[in-house]
């Protein structure tokens, strides 16, 4: 049985069959408890399980991603969420220097769930909106997994809870109450590295993740209007990312456009365009395109937001270009 | 113990109620802006009902001090002397705010004021008012600069850092940790095992104090002596001003966490009523007074309002040049 | 306060005497080895002349508790079970050792024998100790984990998000402050405005008890307590062992900035001279019994360098497989 | 006049250079005063300027890059010192959501140098020899520089100084009392975001920054036997960096290798390769090639060491792999 739930709901119901699943799932984070998370994402948790396995707790997300390590160590399942993934900064050493290189060095499994939401576009500003996965991709020990619907943030979730290594779970806190599709009601998982095609085309690779995802359906819906046919990729996770798919897709369209809402220098994308340019060359028909934001800080007023992000014009720019190759 | 004139009785009065009147508003077209059209972007972070804490400690402030401001300090930035326009402007998200519209409402920063830039993460700009202090000592100026904080960001390392950093150099920084007994949704109970902030102070080596943030005048007589300290070359003292958030933690938030009770207690302290009675006592002023002063400080932030909201949106000029300094 | 019976003296004795012996045998290696074919990989980070601070905090333990130890902590490590074998091969870095070759010297930690995974940022490991603290009440279990750090780590945030954070929810942890009086070149006045670390267990609300570090006995007696307390659901103690690195701070260092009277002062309080002192008094031992076990602990020493260093060198299999747990 | 200096102390004459020039550059960090810094490069300078200016701190990164803050606001020119970069991560929030922003949201200049000594090959292990800079080139408001001469690191850390932004000063600890070279005695800057050409060549481009340039020279002499001609450009300043001079020698050479020893996975070297594949795809005649360290935590032991970062061998079989094209 499945029916139409919004993202933030999928995510929850994902903690709460975890939850029941095993006994050893646990959440905390800073108001989480009663008050259900500043994003509501927890609420009723705390009723249903109690305040041992739902609990509030300083303003401290060092010792918060410390708990998380040493639980683990000693066998539990933490899930803790950071409230915005911005505040990441303030953790990172438990989170990079610890938790990403402990299976490596001890030997030791540390199946941890980092829940923080991440994305801008909501007009909250620099300190509300990052995009940090490219920081997160570049350290090696770390999953990374960023959901675009609410059938996949189930999904997704439930097998990051069931990992055993540390995952950073990328909420994209505008989809929250803004996206609704199908979930079933029971408990599945969506492996991790494996992208999703959401729309076929011929012309041209379009490949992102999060929430841009509804930025290039959108697009490739106009486009296909003047015959040009994109084939949207939304990898979910993108570390492990799935480069068959990827390449499948290549060989096909030779062309490629890249879009991430993170800032375009050094962001994920390049990763992406570097895969492309080195182990795809002989599919490779035009420039590798990628859309990311500008370089600067993220600003607030809509007007230089919008300026800042990448637009839906930037993606038909960038294919109408393309197709002159 | 230096007694505060009649004059700067009355002017803290107005800032109280200049502070207020200028929250009520944001609150009031947070309520009731278009969602689709908003004048103000994003929330607001408001100090109703703790105005006394961010005021009374900026009062004790001279023009070459700074101050590290925190979320909940539009009273200490009316001092320092950002105008309601100013404020305005930067709710509105305006090119000609003091962040031109690239951040938006409590965040932002003034250096001609003395004033720094705020970020969101709890806790960060205090060891930024430590650098402010080194170099006012490497300048030999005799200033200092108060370092604002609240009890949830208390929890923050950095602030630890911070405070054990300046007592090892003595530096002219006075903390202001601002205890509303609130962060966000989580009380004081669940945040730390003491009673008092102020604790602290001893476990860095500094004089750690404790006031009643909901008066004025004690907030600045405890913080004028700890200036006075830090500028005499005597190190950094940390301030507890004991408050009550009376708002949401934004304008989005009925604090419905907070019990009735505990608000109901909370309202008869609050600082501008204790003020007014004091004026009184004093026989500086009366109901007379106050009234005029209530539909003053309203006038100055409705015209404030027209004009703020009629000034140009930013503009994407710039946007990039202006992420580096030119050389 | 409970009494140690003379086994438990004596095997006190033979731990520090290990420790000793292992660490000067380190020593050795470092300054005597080819540097162009090292046996030890990287430097020496030696707990000589404090070792009394480790032993005796560790000694407190019983089988199911942990530990985060710190860098000066082989004698900690030792009483958990690991053995002179395992930690030369975590020196030479060695595939059979604790960390496979792929960390070295005191960077390792073991599960099976309840030692966390020390990492090179000082206080790093303190909050992950109050996981296993959370995990054990989350279990049910009565046990509780000793977190190591030194006068240097205490300034760094995360120790104090670490302490408060603890205190809050009454986890069973011990921290222990081994004040060395010094962080590389830093002496404790240029690193904080204090005279005790221990102060600091007031601000956050639990026990700040301060011992002398180099006497094993008093530490052990005043950690026992505390980890008696942790597991009876007390809650965290804070305890400083005041004690004197009298190494470098590693072994490549020469420490010459300590002054000679300072490392002449705290010659005379070797933490094993004083237990022998002790023994003698108890009439538990005498010269004959202390010779024996320094031959012993000496051969002891030499058969697991002699061992460990013919043992395999890392290969790169599995490298890259093994930085992610099989689900 | 000049003569042949170490690494460390051409960084050393800089600072004493820069602090002679201008009362308002002073040095801090932990063990920089008496001590001179754990690798020796502020030895003398704590006599010569006294405490005042070069001081000595608490263990604390998080209070060392706030008070830099502080003081740049309020008009000095602080020079702190991160003992290794790898202690960053305790650091990131004043870098990242202060330091990086400031000039953008408050409008007032933020003139602060960051040395932090980067690199590994050591043998010290993964939290003594870590690369972070794709972190920083990712975070608009930072600069990033990272020299590979004696001559370029105290020409290019006067320009660092001297220049009124953020500035993150990559020392390759490795090369401290490695590499001497000709240093003028007189105080001289190199402009930041200008790469300089180590070797030309006509065959391939081999972009890289840091210690790897010799082991890119090493290869480019072997591979001149062979009859395959290397153009080493060594980028210098990696933020801004040289697209200019990177774009001329590709359009000759129509093949590139990129070098550094962080991690290959989202690395500075993606940003390199999208950059090619993006903006000068009309010169690609083969694959962009990209060699970087494993995906894992750095190892300690030589032997992984050694398999851990990019070696000779590789540059070898990627040069004579694209000559195939
Ligand atoms: C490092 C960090 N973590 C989380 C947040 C989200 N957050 C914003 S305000 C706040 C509570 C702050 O409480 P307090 O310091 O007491 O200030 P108050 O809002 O009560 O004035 C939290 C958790 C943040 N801004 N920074
Ligand atoms: C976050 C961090 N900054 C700097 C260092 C470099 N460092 C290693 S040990 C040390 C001093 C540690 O002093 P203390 O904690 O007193 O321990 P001790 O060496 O005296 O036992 C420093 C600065 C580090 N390891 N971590
Ligand atoms: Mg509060
Ligand atoms: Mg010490």
């Amino acid at each position: 049985m499945s029916r139409s739930l919004y993202y933030a709901d999928a995510i929850r119901e994902a903690l709460r069959q975890c939850m029941q699943e095993d006994g050893d799932v646990y959440i905390f984070g800073e108001d989480v408890a009663l008050y259900g998370g500043v994003f509501g994402v927890t609420k009723d948790l705390f009723h249903e399980f109690g305040p041992k396995r739902v609990r509030n707790t300083p303003l401290s997300e060092g010792a918060i991603l410390g708990e998380a390590i040493g639980a683990a160590v000693y066998g539990l399942r933490p899930v803790p969420e950071i409230q915005f993934s911005d505040f990441l900064t303030t953790a990172m050493s438990p989170l990079v220097d610890i938790m990403a290189t402990y299976h490596y060095r001890v030997g030791t499994k540390l199946p941890i769930t980092i829940r923080a939401p991440s994305g801008g576009a909501l007009r909250i500003g620099h300190f509300h909106s990052k995009c940090l996965e490219a920081w997160f991709v570049h350290t090696p020990g770390l999953k990374v997994v960023v959901p675009s619907t609410a059938y996949d943030a189930k999904g997704l979730l439930v097998s990051s809870i069931r990992d055993n290594n540390p995952v950073l779970f990328l909420e994209q806190k505008k989809l929250y109450r803004e996206i609704k599709d199908e979930v079933p009601e029971e408990i599945y998982d969506i492996p991790l590295g494996q992208a999703i095609i959401r729309t076929e085309g011929s012309h041209i690779t379009l490949v992102t993740y999060g929430s841009p995802t509804y930025l290039a359906l959108k697009a490739a819906a106009l486009l296909q209007k003047e015959g040009i046919e994109l084939e949207v990729i939304d990898l979910r996770t993108i570390y492990p990312f799935d480069k068959e798919t990827l390449k499948k897709s290549f060989s096909k369209t030779n062309r490629v456009i890249i879009l991430h809402e993170a800032v375009k220098i050094a962001g994920f994308g390049a990763e992406l365009a570097a895969f492309f340019a080195e182990e795809c060359f002989e599919y490779m028909a035009a420039p590798i395109m990628r859309l990311g934001a500008l370089h600067t800080p993220i600003p607030t007023n809509p007007v230089l937001e919008d300026h800042y992000l990448p637009s839906l014009q930037d993606i038909l720019d960038a294919a109408r270009g393309l197709m002159k190759y | 113990m230096e007694q505060l004139t009649k004059k700067q009785h009355l002017e803290l009065y107005r800032y109280l109620r200049l502070t207020r009147a200028l929250e009520d508003w944001i609150f009031y077209i947070c309520a009731n802006q278009n969602p689709q059209k908003p004048l103000i972007i994003g929330k607001g972070y408001l100090s109703t009902g703790q105005e006394a804490t961010s005021i009374g400690a900026a009062y004790a402030l001279e023009k070459e001090d700074w101050i590290a401001q925190s979320h909940r300090d539009f009273g200490a930035l009316l001092i320092r002397g950002l105008t309601p326009r100013e404020l305005l402007l930067q709710y509105f998200s305006k090119e000609t705010g003091p962040t031109k519209g690239r951040d938006a409402n409590v965040h932002l920063g003034h250096t001609g004021k003395h004033v720094l830039g705020f970020i969101s993460h709890m806790g960060a700009m205090v060891p930024v008012a430590n650098g402010v202090a080194f170099a006012m000592k490497y300048k030999k100026k005799k200033a200092c600069i108060l370092a604002f904080f609240g009890d949830g960001a208390s929890s923050q390392g950095i602030v630890h850092e911070a405070m054990n950093y300046a007592a090892v150099f003595k530096l002219p920084v006075v903390f202001i940790c601002n205890n509303n007994r609130w962060a966000i949704s989580t009380p004081l109970e669940e945040q730390m095992a003491i009673k008092n902030v102020a604790d602290r102070g001893a476990s860095y080596g500094m004089p750690g104090v404790i006031c009643d943030g909901n008066k004025v005048e004690e907030v600045y007589q405890t913080v004028l002596k700890a200036v006075r300290l830090a500028k005499k070359g005597g190190g950094p003292t940390l301030v507890e001003c004991k408050t009550m958030r009376m708002s949401g933690h934004g304008t989005h938030d009925r604090a419905k966490y907070v019990s009735d009770q505990e608000i109901a207690s909370w309202k008869k302290k609050d600082p501008i009523m204790h003020h007014e009675k004091l004026l009184k006592k004093l026989g500086y002023a009366d109901e007379a007074y106050f009234k005029k002063i209530i539909a003053e400080v309203k006038s100055e932030v409705e015209e404030a309002t027209q004009w703020a909201k009629n000034q140009a949106d930013p503009s994407i000029q710039n946007q990039l040049e202006d992420v580096f300094a030119r050389s």
